[in-house]
């Protein structure tokens, strides 16, 4: 059995390597392989399901061993990767058709998946690391695939990836020099002994990583530029797939590597969390609102989802970083359900763009007639996000907002409501602008999707109905994974939770309390704004995107225009623009320390002179060093 | 002027600190470890009568084969660094009227002075001369060729046979040594002969031989490039 | 008879000071230079001089062999003097 | 101990030439004076006060009476390394003069920013 | 003690030349003027030094002979080296100087050449 | 049959054979070139012969004059000097049969005696046991070295070679200046029998012979900021020359570096110190390079960045640092001379230096820019290239003891490797993904110019992934260097 | 004088130059000899063309007897020529009249012509700056004749016929 997960891991690399190589025989032989792999791994996945492999150790390094496992926990994530990246080639063959490189891409699109799928599967940090960086690179190659301005975005994306990799690489090395075993079980033990403060060092450090590529704000800016950039097919990968593997990591460092009592005992414990978790709380309900707030601005449908994605996966760390019961299998839930829907709409925009060519949902409208099928599955994937019952998003919403109840953490409860509210708000502008109303033009002779990318379209929107009738086939692995992380699941059914649980005991009057002091929050917003305004044709506020040239706005045809209004003094601050500064900072500051190299050897040799006048001051004042 | 003053203080502090290190091993004191060792042993070991081409040729003849290296190295450079085209050099030449004196004289000077190198690099074992001094020398001889005609040149191409052959010949008695004898690079295989006798020392004389040789033909090389340029590009500028 | 080694040395010594003097008086190159030769020619002599002073024979050699540079240097001096190279 | 005094004057005044002076000969000159100061060192630190050449001539000299031998070795081959450094030295600043018409180092610089 | 006698005297006698010429090279007014006396005065100093050696030490006279031989070669060379460069680069002559046949004997136009 | 797993051999075969190029050059002046490729495949045998009694012994001692050290100049090869010669062995190989097609500008036969003389004279460093004879070894590094600067005999060539050649003769004259003093303490200049002497100096007595030679190894090794003159000399040369320069001549000078301040001063209480030196040369090496617009500058800085990182790991002073420091060493070595020699045929084809002439090379020469990105990803330690282990090893070493300090070291050094990063995918994105302006004729380099590249990023690959025995390997070679004992012994009690 | 053949300018190298090393070496001991031998034969092969024009002939007895005679006459000329310098040198009022002149000769021969120049050198007030064909540019510290037969006369004149007679 050890073995096996060697295979699972080794089969997206092995098919990308056939991939590429069987590219250059002919497009077919690469397709076949591309396909075959990632079904193969898909399907290698369910041997695994509900089982515990631990530690198959593969590899050694600076003493240490280097293991995989796999755990209920990581089964989860590793279903997402292996599904959702299988769908993506099969989507991705339609739509990349006849652009160069296309062997490079497929080999790029399954070491991504590997890549991940390795993050699942390890066992130790280094094994964790090692993978963590492959993923950031290789899906950095597939971003900037997406033309022009993807560069841009792809270098913002790597530059974040990487900075949030060193912080987690230094967490890792201060472990390795106490414990010199990375295998999670020591680490977690190692913590479990070290000083508050070692365990606060490694838990910022690391979860700083985590954050980053769970686009936590203020850490989220490479998202949205990255998500809608990217390649149509590879935006569901990177949404749906690839962010959540920030929230299997921040799983592990809180229940794996620590635990809600550890945590606890860091800080007096006055609040309802954990201090640490409820920052990150105040986090994940942050990322929430003002995501949902930014995308309603846009105008650009895959930017519009791309920051749905942040509010979206704020949800999900909001529900880990509970540390109850019911919160971690809402957010652990959540993120399945996230990959489901997202992905589903970036299929869905992604064929749009495939006919039209355009993703500016101005210039869009009226295609529900032309492509009924991408409509379908838009509505469900809306009605799933929105968390309208009776499909999958409607669930995990509502296991979060209960947990939060729970725990009386009313503040955050509104913020998650007022997310869920807001959410209505783009996703309408979002089917409306593209499906509903007046059908330009150009379009009428605009035609469904073909059906390798109608697929992923079915399967996805099948999986909204399935997990939404039937939420208890991915409770029964989430409650193993509680189990198998030290907490006790909540009791389900496969149908919901039955009676005398906490789910079951919904306090109705409650949620809808403070649903409707969500909408009078939304609807004073609305209120408060003068209904017209002269608007200038090149308005260049930007949402605290970086201005430039290249990424002027047009808001003349703002749909929410006054939300833009509302918000602006909020962002005035924004965090794209304190990196800006930062970079442009460190910049004049690099600029002046490389004029230490003047080019005048006169200048060269007396810093030779003034090196040795030090050692020999030294010196004559006694030899003191310091 | 501040420039001066600054760097003038620090050079000081520098000397202060070596006055200082230096006053512990003071000057006149005898300092010797190895070379007491060389002292002793020279006569026996290598049968030179000057010890100090004992210890540069046998003791320390490999840091001797890397000096040999670094002047072929900084020939091989310079030419180089001088490395016109044919047709540019014949283009450049120019017709130089040398001072008669000096020029006859020279030619006179010049087999005495070959001799006199020979003489040097021959009795490196013995005195206190040796290949480099006898190299120089016989290079010095070419520089004066130089200066009484202007525009000839030497043959450059056995100048750079005449060093190959003089480089593998030191290289190849070392590994000689190393191969067949003493399995130590070097090795003195050679019978030590008597003292302050020409036939004496070993291989120490034919390596002061081939590094003669080996001198010359870099001097003679550098100051070939040197004139050359002096006078090719004299016109130019 | 050191007395008179002495005295020799005395009267080079002097020679050698007023030679330097005109190296650095000049009033130009050509001025130094001899300054120089004069300087170098009374070297040879003390080179031999201090051989015999010092019993070591092989100070003669030495003597050539400053003797042979000096003199080229001085040749290369009067082209440099006379082309500017 | 007063040529180790020299020797280190002579190092540091040719340190001197090459931060302070602009001519390139000047600087080579600097360049030389370093090496002929550490020369000088390296031979003043074999010497032993009243001892003599190493050399064992006619004289049946002893050797307990000679001065240390491997400092000269040493010199020997620091001078021919000097030499050579500063052959080639002398070369660049030959194409230098060539490229630029000038020996002023401050107006050679087509790799200064 | 003739040895000693005739070796010290050739020595003293050199020194006197040696110094002599020094002492010329300090009062005479002009290059050429000074080059008369350093060049003869110089070369017999050194000349009688070293055979004043040779004769204290008859073993090494014959070395003695080979310097003194280099010396009475090369001391006329260099000066006239160094002379003629100083008369091409335009050294001034003494005021006194009544005669310069140097301008006819060079010639224009072969000096344009050299220079 | 004769033995030659002997040292010596290192370096007299290549001097045997550079002389032997002066001899043939008039006959033969279009086959010398193949004389290094010979010679350094020579040696390679000589250096696998070495290997498995390196690894038994853990030290090989050669004599040179058939008398014993301290008496006579020796040659000795510890675990640590094996690793670097090889190195040096292997780029000389490989990077001579690069010189084959790319050396065409004249006098090619000197361009040929003087490269041979390069890498021989960087073994020469490494293997010597004698300080002055390091100082020789050293000398006939940078003057070969200064001469293939000036190669190309042009402004820029001339400019850069004579700063470089100043810089070099000070720096030579303080080591030799440093050895002097250490003569003057001890009476001896075999690094074992010095490092036995001087046990009983203080501190202070230490310092100053310390700092000499430091200060004279550390200019050639590239250390701040004695390194000013390599960005603009690493440039200057050709290419495959600046291959050898960054990939294996500034690690030498390093390596100086530790043998003096570990194997013969024990010098601990300054080790730390020195910690300073390899930061700053990292940041301004790394900083310096995110500005360039010349590849070959920007390479240039990026060595000295990465020179600083494996100084700074060194200076750790723990097992583990110098281990990663070894890593390092090796990993900078073999990307950063593929990094050259592949740039070289790149510039070879586009005609310019400038990085944003090389748009569009991704398509036009795959294989070399292929080659470009492995190399640049294990530079930059990305995983799972051997970069990233040296990188992770180095940083491990750091966090040993977590202080404010270690964290700000580690800072530091993560955030420096985010620009090397940062300015590595830039040429990357340049290559790969920016079209070009206007359609040239840019062909692959020739077969024998891509070989060496591609024996290096093979060489490359197989370390990332199999990368235990050398990691085991530079570990046993930094507990024997920090032990001391094994060298110090062996060259004075052994044979 | 005809120019001689290589072969006999050769040997006169070898031995100008076997005697040369000789009194280098100042010792009859039979290494020195031997070695001495094989490098003046080796010198010579390189040099012979540049010693001489005339080899052997050179060694005439004739010619060797008449540079025996001259060596001292010239020495003595020297030393008159430096106590005549000693006086203009030392002389409060110094005595100096200096100038530029030309001399005449009828030597042929290049080192007939080195040895006047040489000559003219080291003897009384005169100092030979150049020479170009048959005339030598001499610098006379008193000028007794301006004309060039004049300066002929009282500075070459001397040297002259015996030089014509060594080297022909
Ligand atoms: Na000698
Ligand atoms: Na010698």
């Amino acid at each position: 059995m050890d073995m096996s997960l060697g295979v699972l891991l080794a089969t997206p690399f092995v098919g990308g390597i056939l991939a590429y190589l069987g590219g250059k025989i002919h497009r077919w032989v690469r397709y076949t392989f591309a396909i075959l792999f990632s079904l193969l791994a898909f399907i290698e996945i369910f041997f695994f399901y509900n089982t515990t492999v631990g530690n198959y150790v593969w590899g050694r390094l600076f003493g240490s061993v280097l293991v995989l496992q796999i755990n209920p926990i990581s089964w989860i994530f590793a279903f997402i990767v292996t599904g959702i990246s299988f769908l993506v080639i099969l989507f991705s063959i339609n739509d990349v058709e006849g652009h160069k490189g296309l062997d490079f891409y497929y080999l790029e699109l399954l070491f991504v998946e590997g890549a991940m799928l390795g993050i699942t599967l390890a066992g130790d940090l280094i094994t964790f690391f090692m993978f963590w960086e492959l993923m950031s690179w290789t899906s950095y190659f597939l971003i900037i695939q997406g033309g022009k301005k993807s560069i841009t975005a792809g270098y913002k994306y790597i530059i974040m990836s990487v900075i949030g990799a060193y912080s987690m690489f230094v967490a890792i090395a201060m472990v390795f020099g106490r414990a010199h075993s990375l295998v999670f079980k020591n680490v977690s033990m190692l913590l479990s002994q070290s000083s508050p403060a070692f365990v606060i060092w490694f838990f910022v450090l690391f979860g700083i990583g985590l954050f980053v590529k769970a686009a936590v704000m203020p850490l989220h800016t490479w998202l949205p530029d990255a998500h809608s950039e990217a390649p149509s097919p590879v935006s569901p990968l990177l949404s749906g797939v690839l962010i959540k593997m920030g929230a299997y990591g921040l799983t592990v460092l809180f229940y794996g590597f620590l635990s809600v009592q550890l945590i606890g005992k860091l800080a007096p414990t006055i609040l309802p969390t954990p201090l640490l978790l409820y920052i990150v709380e105040w986090l994940a309900a942050i990322s929430i609102v003002l995501a949902t707030f930014l995308a309603i601005l846009q105008e650009d449908a895959k930017r519009l989802l791309a920051y749905s994605s942040i509010s979206q996966i704020g949800y999900v760390v909001l529900g880990i970083a509970m540390g109850s019961s019911l919160g971690i299998a809402g957010g652990l839930f959540h993120a399945l359900n996230h990959a489901i829907f997202k992905s589903l709409l970036f299929f869905v925009i992604g064929g749009v763009i495939y006919r039209t060519g355009t993703r500016n949902m101005s210039e869009l409208g009226g295609l529900i007639k032309k492509m009924p099928v991408s409509f379908i599955g838009a509505l469900f994937g809306i009605v799933a996000l929105s968390g309208v019952p009776p499909l999958n998003g409607f669930v995990s919403k509502w296991m979060i907002y209960e947990a939060l109840l729970q725990k009386k953490e009313v503040f955050l409860l509104i913020m998650a409501f007022v997310g869920s509210t807001g959410a209505f708000l783009y996703l309408y502008r979002f089917i409306h602008s593209v499906f509903l109303g007046q059908l330009p033009e150009k379009y009428k002779d605009v035609k469904e999707v073909p059906f390798l990318m109608q697929l992923p379209i079915w399967i996805l929107s099948a999986l909204t109905i399935v997990f939404g009738i039937w939420p208890g086939l991915a409770m029964n692995v989430i409650a193993q994974g509680e189990k198998f992380l030290g907490i006790t699941p909540i009791k389900y059914t496969l149908y919901g939770f039955p009676q005398g649980t906490a789910m079951s005991s919904l306090k109705v009057i409650n949620i809808s309390s403070v649903l409707i002091i969500a909408f009078i929050v939304v609807l004073a917003l609305y209120l408060m704004l003068p209904k017209e305004r002269f608007v200038s044709q090149y308005d260049t506020y930007a949402a605290g995107q970086v201005v430039t040239p290249e990424t002027k706005y047009n808001y003349s045809y703002g749909f929410y225009m006054f939300f833009g209004r509302v918000i602006n003094p909020i962002f005035k601050w924004s965090a794209d623009k304190m990196y800006e500064a930062w970079a442009r900072a460190t910049k004049v500051f690099g600029d002046y320390m490389r004029r230490v190299y003047t080019g005048n050897l006169e200048t060269y040799s007396s810093y030779i002179v003034v090196l040795i006048t030090i050692v020999a001051f030294v010196l004559l004042i006694g030899g003191k060093l310091w | 002027m501040i420039r001066k003053i600054t760097y003038g203080i620090f050079l000081g502090i520098i000397v202060l600190s070596l006055i200082l290190f230096f006053a512990a091993f003071p000057f006149g004191k005898n300092k010797m470890a190895v070379g007491k060792y060389y002292l002793k042993n020279d006569i026996n070991q290598t049968g030179a009568a000057n010890v100090v081409t004992a210890v540069t040729l046998d003791y320390r003849g490999f840091d001797t084969l890397g000096e040999v290296t670094v002047l072929f190295a900084a020939a091989t450079g310079v030419a180089i660094l001088f490395y016109v085209l044919e047709e540019d050099k014949k283009k450049r030449e120019r017709q130089v009227y040398p001072n008669f004196v000096v020029r006859v004289g020279s030619r006179i000077i010049f087999p005495f002075i070959l001799l006199f190198g020979s003489y040097i690099f021959i009795h490196g074992h013995l005195t206190p001369g040796g290949g480099f001094q006898g190299g120089s020398i016989i290079a010095s001889g070419f520089l004066l060729l130089y200066l009484a005609y202007p525009g000839e040149r030497v043959n450059r191409s056995k100048l750079s046979v005449v060093e190959g052959i003089a480089g593998i010949t030191f290289a190849g008695l070392g590994l000689w040594g190393l191969f067949t004898q003493g399995n130590s690079f070097l090795f003195n295989f050679l019978p030590k002969g008597q003292l302050n006798m020409i036939f004496s020392a070993g291989i120490l004389p034919i390596i002061y031989i081939a590094i003669g040789f080996k001198v010359a033909s870099e001097f003679a090389g550098i100051v070939d490039d040197m004139m050359c340029e002096a006078v090719c590009s004299g016109g130019e500028k | 008879m050191s007395i008179l080694n002495w005295i020799y040395l005395i009267i080079v010594s002097v020679g050698i000071i007023l030679a330097v003097v005109r190296m650095i008086a000049g009033p130009d190159l050509t001025n130094r230079v001899i300054g120089l030769d004069v300087l170098t020619t009374i070297t040879i002599a003390l080179f031999v001089f201090f051989a015999m002073i010092f019993q070591r024979y092989i100070y003669i050699d030495v003597a050539l062999v400053y003797g042979l540079l000096a003199f080229i240097g001085v040749l290369v001096i009067a082209r440099f003097i006379e082309r500017g190279f | 101990m007063i040529y180790y005094i020299g020797a280190f004057l002579l190092i540091a005044i040719g340190l001197y030439a090459i931060i302070i002076k602009k001519n390139l000969i000047k600087i080579l000159i600097g360049l030389d004076l370093i090496a002929s100061g550490t020369n000088l060192l390296i031979v003043s630190i074999g010497y032993v006060k009243g001892g003599t050449a190493p050399i064992f001539s006619k004289g049946n000299i002893l050797a307990k009476m000679m001065v240390d031998p491997v400092p000269q070795a040493l010199t020997l081959t620091a001078i021919v390394i000097g030499a050579s450094e500063l052959a080639l030295a002398a070369a660049f600043v030959v194409i230098l003069y060539r490229h630029y018409g000038t020996l002023d180092i401050k107006k050679i610089r087509s790799l200064k920013w | 003690m003739v040895k000693i006698i005739i070796g010290y005297f050739l020595l003293y006698f050199g020194a006197a030349f040696l110094f002599l010429g020094a002492f010329g090279l300090i009062r005479l007014p002009d290059l050429y003027t000074r080059m008369q006396a350093s060049t003869k005065s110089t070369t017999l100093g050194a000349l009688s030094s070293v055979l004043g050696v040779g004769v204290l030490y008859p073993q090494w006279f014959v070395k003695c002979l080979v310097v003194a031989l280099f010396i009475l070669l090369t001391a006329p060379v260099s000066s006239s080296a160094l002379m003629r460069a100083g008369y091409k680069t335009g050294v001034p002559l003494d005021k006194r100087t009544i005669v310069d046949k140097g301008k006819e004997f060079f010639g224009e136009g072969e000096k344009e050449e050299t220079k | 049959m004769v033995n030659i797993a002997n040292p010596i051999l290192l370096i007299a075969i290549p001097l045997l054979f550079a002389f032997l190029i002066a001899v043939l050059a008039p006959w033969l002046k279009k086959g010398v070139k193949y004389i290094p490729v010979i010679a350094f495949g020579l040696n390679l045998l000589v250096v696998f012969e070495l290997i498995p009694d390196v690894l038994d012994n853990g030290i090989v001692i050669a004599t040179t004059a058939g008398i014993k050290p301290p008496f006579a100049i020796n040659v000795a090869v510890d675990r640590l000097s094996l690793f670097l010669v090889l190195i040096a062995t292997l780029l000389g190989f490989l990077v001579s049969i690069y010189n084959l097609v790319y050396i065409k500008e004249e006098p090619a036969e000197k361009f040929h005696i003087l490269f041979t003389l390069l890498v021989t004279g960087i073994t020469w460093m490494i293997v010597t046991g004698d300080l002055f004879n390091m100082f020789v070894a050293f000398e006939v590094t940078s003057i070969s070295a200064f001469g293939l600067v000036g190669f190309h005999r042009d402004k820029d060539a001339a400019e850069a070679g004579f700063k470089y050649l100043v810089m070099g003769s000070i720096g030579a004259s303080l080591l030799l200046i440093g050895v002097v003093m250490l003569y003057a303490a001890t009476g001896t200049l075999n690094m074992a029998d010095i490092a036995e002497k001087i046990m009983r100096f203080t501190f202070k007595q230490k310092l100053l012979p310390y700092a000499f030679i430091f200060t004279g190894l550390g200019i050639e090794g590239a250390l701040f900021p004695l390194n000013a003159w390599l960005p603009d000399a690493h440039p200057a040369a050709p290419s495959s020359v600046s291959s050898i320069l960054s990939g294996i001549m500034t690690t030498a000078a390093i390596y100086g570096i530790i043998r003096v301040t570990v194997t013969i001063f024990n010098y601990y209480q300054v080790i730390l110190f020195l910690i300073l030196f390899g930061l700053l040369t990292l940041m301004f090496g790394e900083t310096a390079a995110f500005f360039q617009k010349d590849i070959k500058r920007m390479l240039a800085y990026s060595t000295i960045g990465q020179t600083g990182l494996f100084f700074y790991a060194f200076s750790l002073g723990s097992i583990n640092g110098m281990q990663g420091a070894f890593l390092q060493m090796m990993n900078h070595s073999l990307a950063k001379a593929t990094l050259f020699l592949v740039v070289g045929g790149i510039i070879f084809s586009v005609g310019s230096r400038n990085i944003d002439d090389f748009a569009g090379i991704g398509r036009k020469m795959k294989l070399s820019a292929f080659l470009f990105a492995i190399a640049a990803f294990s530079l930059m330690g990305l995983p799972p290239f051997f970069g990233f282990w040296s990188k992770l090893k180095i940083i491990f070493a750091t966090l040993e003891r977590v202080n404010v300090y270690t964290i700000a070291f580690v800072v530091i050094v993560l955030f420096m490797s985010l620009i090397e990063a940062a300015y590595f995918f830039r040429v990357m994105q340049v290559m790969f993904f920016k079209e070009a302006k206007e359609e040239k004729e840019v062909r692959e380099a020739p077969a024998w110019m891509l070989i060496p590249a591609i024996t290096l990023v093979v060489i490359i690959l197989v370390l990332s992934f199999y990368p235990t025995p050398v990691i085991n390997f530079a570990h046993k070679a930094a507990a024997d260097l920090v032990g001391r004992s094994v060298y110090i012994n062996s060259v004075l009690g052994g044979l | 004088m005809e120019k001689a053949g290589k072969f006999n300018r050769y040997i006169f190298a070898v031995i100008v130059l076997y005697v040369s090393w000789i009194l280098l070496t100042a010792t009859f001991r039979k290494d020195e000899l031997i070695v001495g031998l094989i490098v003046s034969l080796l010198v010579a092969i390189g040099t012979y063309d540049y010693l001489s024009e005339y080899g052997l002939k050179h060694l005439s007895p004739k010619r060797l007897w008449y540079l025996a005679i001259y060596i001292p006459y010239y020495l003595w000329e020297m030393i008159l020529a430096n106590f005549d310098m000693a006086y203009r040198v030392l002389a409060p009022s110094m005595p100096i009249k200096p100038g530029i002149v030309e001399v005449h000769t009828d030597l042929k021969t290049d080192t007939g012509k080195l040895a006047l120049a040489n000559s003219i050198t080291l003897t009384p007030g005169t100092l030979t700056i150049d020479v170009k064909d048959d005339t030598l540019l001499v610098h006379w510290i008193y000028v007794k004749e301006e004309t060039v037969e004049g300066a002929t006369r009282e500075i070459g004149g001397r040297f002259e016929k015996f030089l014509k007679e060594i080297f022909g």
